[in-house]
C-alpha cells in the first residue's frame, strides 16, 4: 500500500522526493533515461503525466512538453505502456498524472484496471473535484489504487475536512495560487497553510508547485513529508539535457 | 454549491483546486442576485439605459417577399452597444462583480465581440481589464483588438495551442487560478464550469423574453420556429430558452466550416465527430480524437470556431427539444451578401450562420407562420474576412496604399 | 412652393431652373407628410422597428466624477442602425420617396456614415442607389465604402475641386440635374435648397423630443447645456430645435482643425473667417475668399470637414440663441480616448468634438445642473484614423502584414 | 438695347450664334485671341464666364476649365476687366456667366453698375431663379442690363409664364435635363418643347447644352433664334487649339 510505503521510507529520509515529468517528451526514449536517472539518484516516487491537449492547472513549461510530446505523436496507450515499463524496472511507486477526459474517454474503469494491472499506484487528476469523483473513486477503489486530491491554501477548514475524507495515499498541497512552474515564496503564511493541512488529515502531505531546489526541500522538511519537482527537471532538461537530472536531484536533499 | 449545474449528464464543475472556493462565492452571488428581483430590474434599466435593449425585432419583408415562404422576423442583437448580444451577459457579470467587490476582470474572446464588451463594461465598471485570444483570433479580428485596447485592455495573444478560442479560454483559467480573490473570469459563453452555463444563460435570456413579448405583439401568436448560430451557445441559449416549454421549434446552427465531411468545421452536435468529454470544467460534447484530445477547428466567423459547445444544449440536443444543422464557410458569405442587399443589415458572420439554415426552410414553410433568426451580432468587425471573402480589389489597394504610407512614415 | 425656407436672411432655394419643379414635388410632399400625424407615427414605428429608437440617454457617472462638475448625460445616437444619426434622416426621406414613387437614390457622403445610411435604406426599400464621395474621404473612410459597395450602392470617388464633402454634394446635385424624374436627391444634412434644411432638421428632431422627456424623466428637470458637433448641423438641429422655447443654452462645436489660427479648419460660426454666401443651393455663412470662391477646410472628422453650415443654425447664431465653438484635432483624440476609457463609448470623431467643449465647461458647472452631449455616431468607422493618431503600432504590422499577404496571392 | 439687337441681327440670318468661354482658361491672353477668332468667324454674341469653384450646373469640361482658371491665380476683378476690354474692342454683345456667389460678394449693385460701364449687356446666373433674384433685377433694371433667366423641358406652362414676366433680353432654353457638355438629341420631342417656349414669350430664344455641330444649329433654326455653343469649344481648343475654333464657328452656319 502507497501510503504504508511511504511511511516506511520517512522513517529513514526527513522528507521524500517526488517527481514529474511528461511522457514523450522529448520523445519516450529520453523519458525513460530520466526516470532512470532520477531513481538512480534517489527519488522516492514519480509521476507520470499522460500528455493532454488542455492542461489548465499547467505552466508554459510543462504544457509546451505536453503540447510537443502530443505533436511528436504520443498516444495514451503508448503512455500506459511506458508505465507498465517504468513500474515493472524500477522499485519506487509510479502514479500517472493528466486531466480526467484522458481517463473519461478511456473509461474510467477500464483506467484503473490496466494501471493496477501495470503495478503503478493510483493517480493525480488536477481538474478532477472529489464531487466530480464518484465513479473515479468507486473504480480506484475496487482495484486498491490511490486517488491522490488536492488541498489548496484557498481550502476551508471544511473543504480540506471533505477533500480529507476522499483521499488515499497522500494528500497533494499545492503551495500557492496560479499553475505550475512559477516562483513560490516558502515563508511564514505557508507554515500556517501546511499546518491546517496536517490537521485535516492523518495522510502523509506532498508539497508541490514552485519546488525547485535544496532551499525550498530544506522549508519542507518538517513540515511536509514529500517535496514535488515538476517544472525545475523539464527546465534543467531543456536546458543541460537529460544528464544533468541526476546530479540535481542528488542535491536536493 | 447545492447543485453542480448538470442538464442531464452535461454540465458539472470540473476545476483544480484551488479554484472551488472562488466558483462557490460567485455561485452564491449569483443565486442570490436570481432570487431578488430588484437585481433583475436594475439589470434591465442598465441594458436600457447603456445599450439599446430592448432590441427590435424586426420584419425582414424583403427576404419574405424573396422567399415566398415563412414570414421572417430578426431579432436585432447587433443593435446592442459594442455591437452583440456579448454585452448583455457582460453587463450582467459586471453587477455581479461589484457585489462581490472584484476589481479586476478578465476574459477569453473569439470573435473580439466579448473582448470588447468586457473591456467596454470595465471601462464603465472602472475595473482593470486582461483579455485573453488565440494569436490567430488576433490576425482575423485586429479591429477588435485594436478597440479593446483603446478601452483600456490588455489584450494577450494566446500561442498555445490552436491558438483560437478553447486556447485562450485555457489561458483564462490559468490566469484565474492565480488571481482569483481579486480577479473575476467574465466567460463569455453559457459554457465553463458551474455556475458559468446558467448564469450567463440567465443573463442572454432577455433575447428571448423580449422576442417572445415582441413576436405576440406583432403577429398575435408564437414563431413556428427559432434560428440561432451556435458557438459556446449564449445567444442559443438566450433566444431559445423562454421558449422553452412553448410549441416552437427551436434550430440551433454550428458552423460546419468547408463541410463537416472535411473535418474542418466546429460541429459538435450536428455531425457525428464529436463526443462526450469533460474539458475547460465542464462535460459536454467535444471535438476530439480516440485519446481524448481536442481537435482542430474551423471556422470562417471566430466566434464559432469552438471545440466544445454549452451543456445546456447539449441536453437539449440528446432530448431532442432542439435540433442542430450547420452551415458552411461558403454558404455563410452568400447568405450574408443576400442580407445585405435585401434588407440592409450587415450580419456577424457568426450571425449569418442561422440565417443561412432559415433561408434553406423558410421557402418550404407557410406565410401563416413566423420564424425569428437570431441576429447575434454585427458585421462591421469582419471587414477584413469579408473583404477576403468578396476578394474586393479596391479594398486590397486600399491596404497596400496604407502599408505603404506606413513604410514611408 | 408657399414658402422659400427663409430663416432670417439665410436659406432659400438657389436651383438651376431645371431643378424647379423636382423641389416643388419634393416639397408637396414634404408638407404633406408633415401636416399628416400618421406619417410621423409611421416614422417612428420604423426606426423603432428597424433602428433601435428611442436611443437611450445615457448618464455618464464616470466622467461627471472626473470633471466635478454638471452631470453629463450623453444621448446615444450611436446606437442606430448603421451607427450615426443620419439613419433617422435617411429613413424618413425613404418613407417620402415611396410616397413620390421614384425608385432610385443618390446621396453626398463625407465620413461616410451618411452614405452606409442612404445605402442600407435603398437596399431596405428597393431603391437603386449611387453615392458620391470626395476621393479624399474615399480615402480615409474606406470602411464606410466597403459597406456601402456591398450593400449595393454605386459609390462615385469625386476628384473635382478640394475632393471633399462640398464637391460630392455638387457631384450629387449635377446627377440630380440630369435624374430627376425617377431620382430623389437624400441630401444628409439640413443644408442644400429648400425643403431640405427645414425636411433633415424635421426627421433629426426625433433626437430632442426623445432627450427632452428623457431628460426631465431621469433628472426632473431640463438641462442647463446641450452640446453638439455640427458639420452640415443636422445632429445639431435634431437635437437643439425641441429645446429651442426652454431656458436651456444651446452649444454647437464646429471643427477647429489644425487652430483656426492655421486657417485649416471647418468653422463657419465660431471663428471669424466666414462670410454669408450663396452656394450649393442655399445662403448661408460659408469659408470663401473675398472674391466668393470656396476655401480649403480641414478636419480630423470627414464629417465636419465642410464649408457651409444649416441656414437654421445660421439664423440661430445670428440670433444669439445657439453658441459656436470650436474645437482641435488634438483635442477631438484626447476627449475620445478619455471617453472610451472612462465609460466605454467609442464616439465617432465627429460626436467628439461635443465632448471636447462639454468637457471644457463641465468643471465649472455645478452638480445641481446637468448637460447632454449628442454622441451623433460611434467611432467604429475611424479606426484607420484613429489608429493613425494614436501612432498604433501593431496597427500598422497588422496592415503591412495584410498588404504582405495580398501581394503573395 | 440687346433685344432690338438681336432682332436685326436675325433678319439677316437665320439663326445666331452665342458661344461661351471661361476666362482665364487656358489663360487670359488666349481666352482673349479665341474672343477675336469667335468674332472674326462671325459669332453673334457671346457669354463670358467668370470661374466660381462650386459651378453646379456645369458638366466636366466647363467644370474643368473653372478649376483650371481658379488654379491659375485668376480673380474676379481680372475677369471684370477683361469684359471691358472685349466689349471695347469687338463689336458684339457680351455678357457675364456666373454663380450667384460672385455676384453676391462683388455685391449686386456694384456688380451690374460695374459692367454697365464696362459695355456688357447683362448676365446669366443658373443658380439664381427669379424667385431669389428681386435684389438683381432691380439693379440689373436700373443699369438697363438683361437678366438672362431660363427655361427648362420640365417647367410646367405657369412656370414658363413667370420666367417669362422676369426676362429681359432673351431667354435661355436648356435643352435637356442635366449639366452643360453631355450629347443631346435634337428630336421631335424638343419640337414640342422649343413651341412651347415660344408660346411663352415674345423673347428671342437660345438654346444651349449639347449644341455641337452644323446638323444641331440646322435643327435649331426656325424653331429657336440663338444656338448656344459651350463645351463644345473648350473641347475643341483643349484639342486642337486656340487656332481651330475660327474655322469650326464658321463651319457652323
Ligand atoms: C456575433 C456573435 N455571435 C455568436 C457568437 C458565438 O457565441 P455564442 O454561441 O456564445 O452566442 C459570437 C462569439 O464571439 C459572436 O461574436
Ligand atoms: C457621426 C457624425 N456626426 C456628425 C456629422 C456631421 O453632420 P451633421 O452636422 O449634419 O450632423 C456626421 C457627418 O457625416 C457624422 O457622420
Amino acid at each position: 500500500m502507497l501510503e504504508h510505503y511511504l511511511r516506511e521510507r520517512l522513517r529513514e529520509k526527513g522528507i521524500l522526493l517526488m517527481t514529474h515529468i511528461v511522457l514523450g517528451y522529448p520523445d519516450f526514449e529520453t523519458s525513460m533515461n530520466i526516470v532512470a536517472s532520477m531513481v538512480a539518484a534517489g527519488v522516492d516516487m514519480m509521476e507520470l503525466q499522460i500528455p493532454f491537449s488542455e492542461p489548465i492547472a499547467d505552466g508554459p513549461v510543462i504544457l509546451h512538453a505536453n503540447q510537443r510530446s502530443l505533436a511528436a505523436g504520443s498516444s495514451v496507450r503508448r503512455c500506459l505502456d511506458f508505465g507498465r515499463e517504468a513500474a515493472a524496472r524500477f522499485p519506487i511507486p509510479f502514479l500517472f498524472m493528466s486531466y480526467y477526459n484522458i481517463l473519461y474517454r478511456f473509461g474510467v474503469e477500464r483506467f484503473a484496471s490496466v494501471i493496477k494491472d501495470s503495478g503503478l499506484q493510483g493517480t493525480i487528476v488536477p481538474d478532477l473535484p472529489p464531487e466530480e469523483g464518484a465513479e473515479y473513486m468507486q473504480a480506484m477503489q475496487k482495484h486498491g489504487l490511490n486517488p491522490i486530491f488536492i488541498f489548496s491554501p484557498a481550502s476551508s477548514e471544511a473543504r480540506l475536512a471533505y477533500v480529507a475524507s476522499c483521499a488515499r495515499g497522500f494528500v497533494y498541497c499545492v503551495a500557492r495560487k496560479g499553475v505550475t512552474g512559477r516562483e513560490t515564496r516558502f515563508s511564514d503564511q505557508m507554515d500556517a497553510y501546511l499546518a491546517r493541512c496536517r490537521r485535516a488529515t492523518n495522510l502523509p502531505l506532498a508539497v508541490g508547485f514552485g519546488v525547485k531546489d535544496r532551499r525550498d526541500v530544506d522549508f519542507l522538511r518538517g513540515r511536509a513529508d514529500i517535496a514535488v519537482i515538476g517544472s525545475q527537471t523539464i527546465r534543467l532538461v531543456d536546458e543541460h539535457g537529460p544528464g544533468a537530472v541526476g546530479d540535481f536531484i542528488a542535491g536536493l536533499r | 454549491m447545492k447543485h453542480r449545474g448538470y442538464y442531464g449528464e452535461f454540465g458539472g464543475c470540473y476545476v483544480p483546486e484551488i479554484l472551488t472556493s472562488t466558483i462557490e462565492q460567485l455561485d452564491e452571488a449569483f443565486c442570490a442576485a436570481r432570487s431578488d428581483p430588484a437585481f433583475w430590474a436594475e439589470y434591465v434599466r442598465i441594458m436600457g439605459e447603456y445599450s439599446c435593449r430592448p432590441t427590435p425585432l424586426t420584419y425582414a419583408e424583403n427576404l419574405t417577399r424573396h422567399f415566398g415562404g415563412a414570414r421572417i422576423y430578426i431579432k436585432r442583437e447587433d443593435l446592442n452597444h459594442t455591437g452583440a448580444h456579448k454585452a448583455n451577459n457582460v453587463m450582467g457579470q459586471g453587477l455581479l462583480v461589484r457585489r462581490m467587490g472584484k476589481k479586476r476582470v478578465i476574459a477569453e474572446t473569439g470573435a473580439g465581440q466579448h473582448g470588447v464588451a468586457t473591456a467596454t463594461m470595465a471601462a464603465r465598471c472602472g475595473f482593470s481589464c486582461t483579455i485573453y485570444m488565440g494569436a490567430l483570433d488576433v490576425m482575423r479580428q485586429r479591429p477588435n483588438v485594436f478597440w479593446m485596447e483603446r478601452l483600456g485592455a490588455r489584450v494577450v495573444a494566446v500561442n498555445e495551442g490552436s491558438r483560437i478560442l478553447k486556447d485562450a479560454i485555457n489561458e483564462a483559467l490559468r490566469d484565474w487560478v492565480t488571481n482569483m480573490d481579486d480577479t473575476h473570469y467574465v466567460l463569455g459563453t453559457a459554457c465553463g464550469p458551474h455556475p458559468f452555463p446558467e448564469m450567463v444563460a440567465w443573463f442572454q435570456s432577455i433575447i428571448g423574453r423580449e422576442a417572445r413579448e415582441q413576436i405576440q405583439r406583432l403577429t398575435g401568436s408564437l414563431p413556428k420556429r427559432i434560428y440561432a448560430c451556435v458557438g459556446g451557445g449564449s445567444n442559443a441559449c438566450g433566444i431559445f430558452l423562454p421558449f422553452i416549454d412553448d410549441d416552437v421549434e427551436l434550430v440551433g446552427v454550428e458552423a460546419g466550416g468547408r463541410g463537416v465531411a472535411t473535418g474542418q468545421h466546429a460541429s459538435r452536435l450536428s455531425a457525428p465527430g464529436a463526443a462526450v468529454g469533460v474539458a475547460q470544467g465542464y462535460k459536454t460534447f467535444f471535438l476530439q480524437d480516440g485519446d481524448g484530445q481536442m481537435r482542430e477547428t474551423h471556422s470562417v466567423a471566430a466566434g464559432l470556431d469552438y471545440v466544445g459547445v454549452s451543456p445546456i444544449l447539449a441536453d437539449l440536443h440528446r432530448q431532442g427539444r432542439v435540433r442542430f444543422e450547420s452551415a458552411t464557410d461558403t454558404e455563410v458569405v452568400q447568405a450574408l451578401e443576400l442580407t445585405m442587399r435585401a434588407e440592409g443589415l450587415i450580419p456577424a458572420l457568426e450571425s449569418s450562420h442561422a440565417f443561412v439554415q432559415a433561408f434553406k426552410e423558410a421557402p418550404r414553410m407557410s406565410p401563416d407562420e413566423s420564424i425569428i433568426i437570431n441576429q447575434s451580432g454585427r458585421g462591421d468587425k469582419d471587414i477584413f474576412t469579408v473583404a477576403d471573402a468578396f476578394q474586393d480589389p479596391a479594398w486590397r489597394d486600399f491596404i497596400t496604399d496604407t502599408a505603404r504610407r506606413y513604410a514611408n512614415a
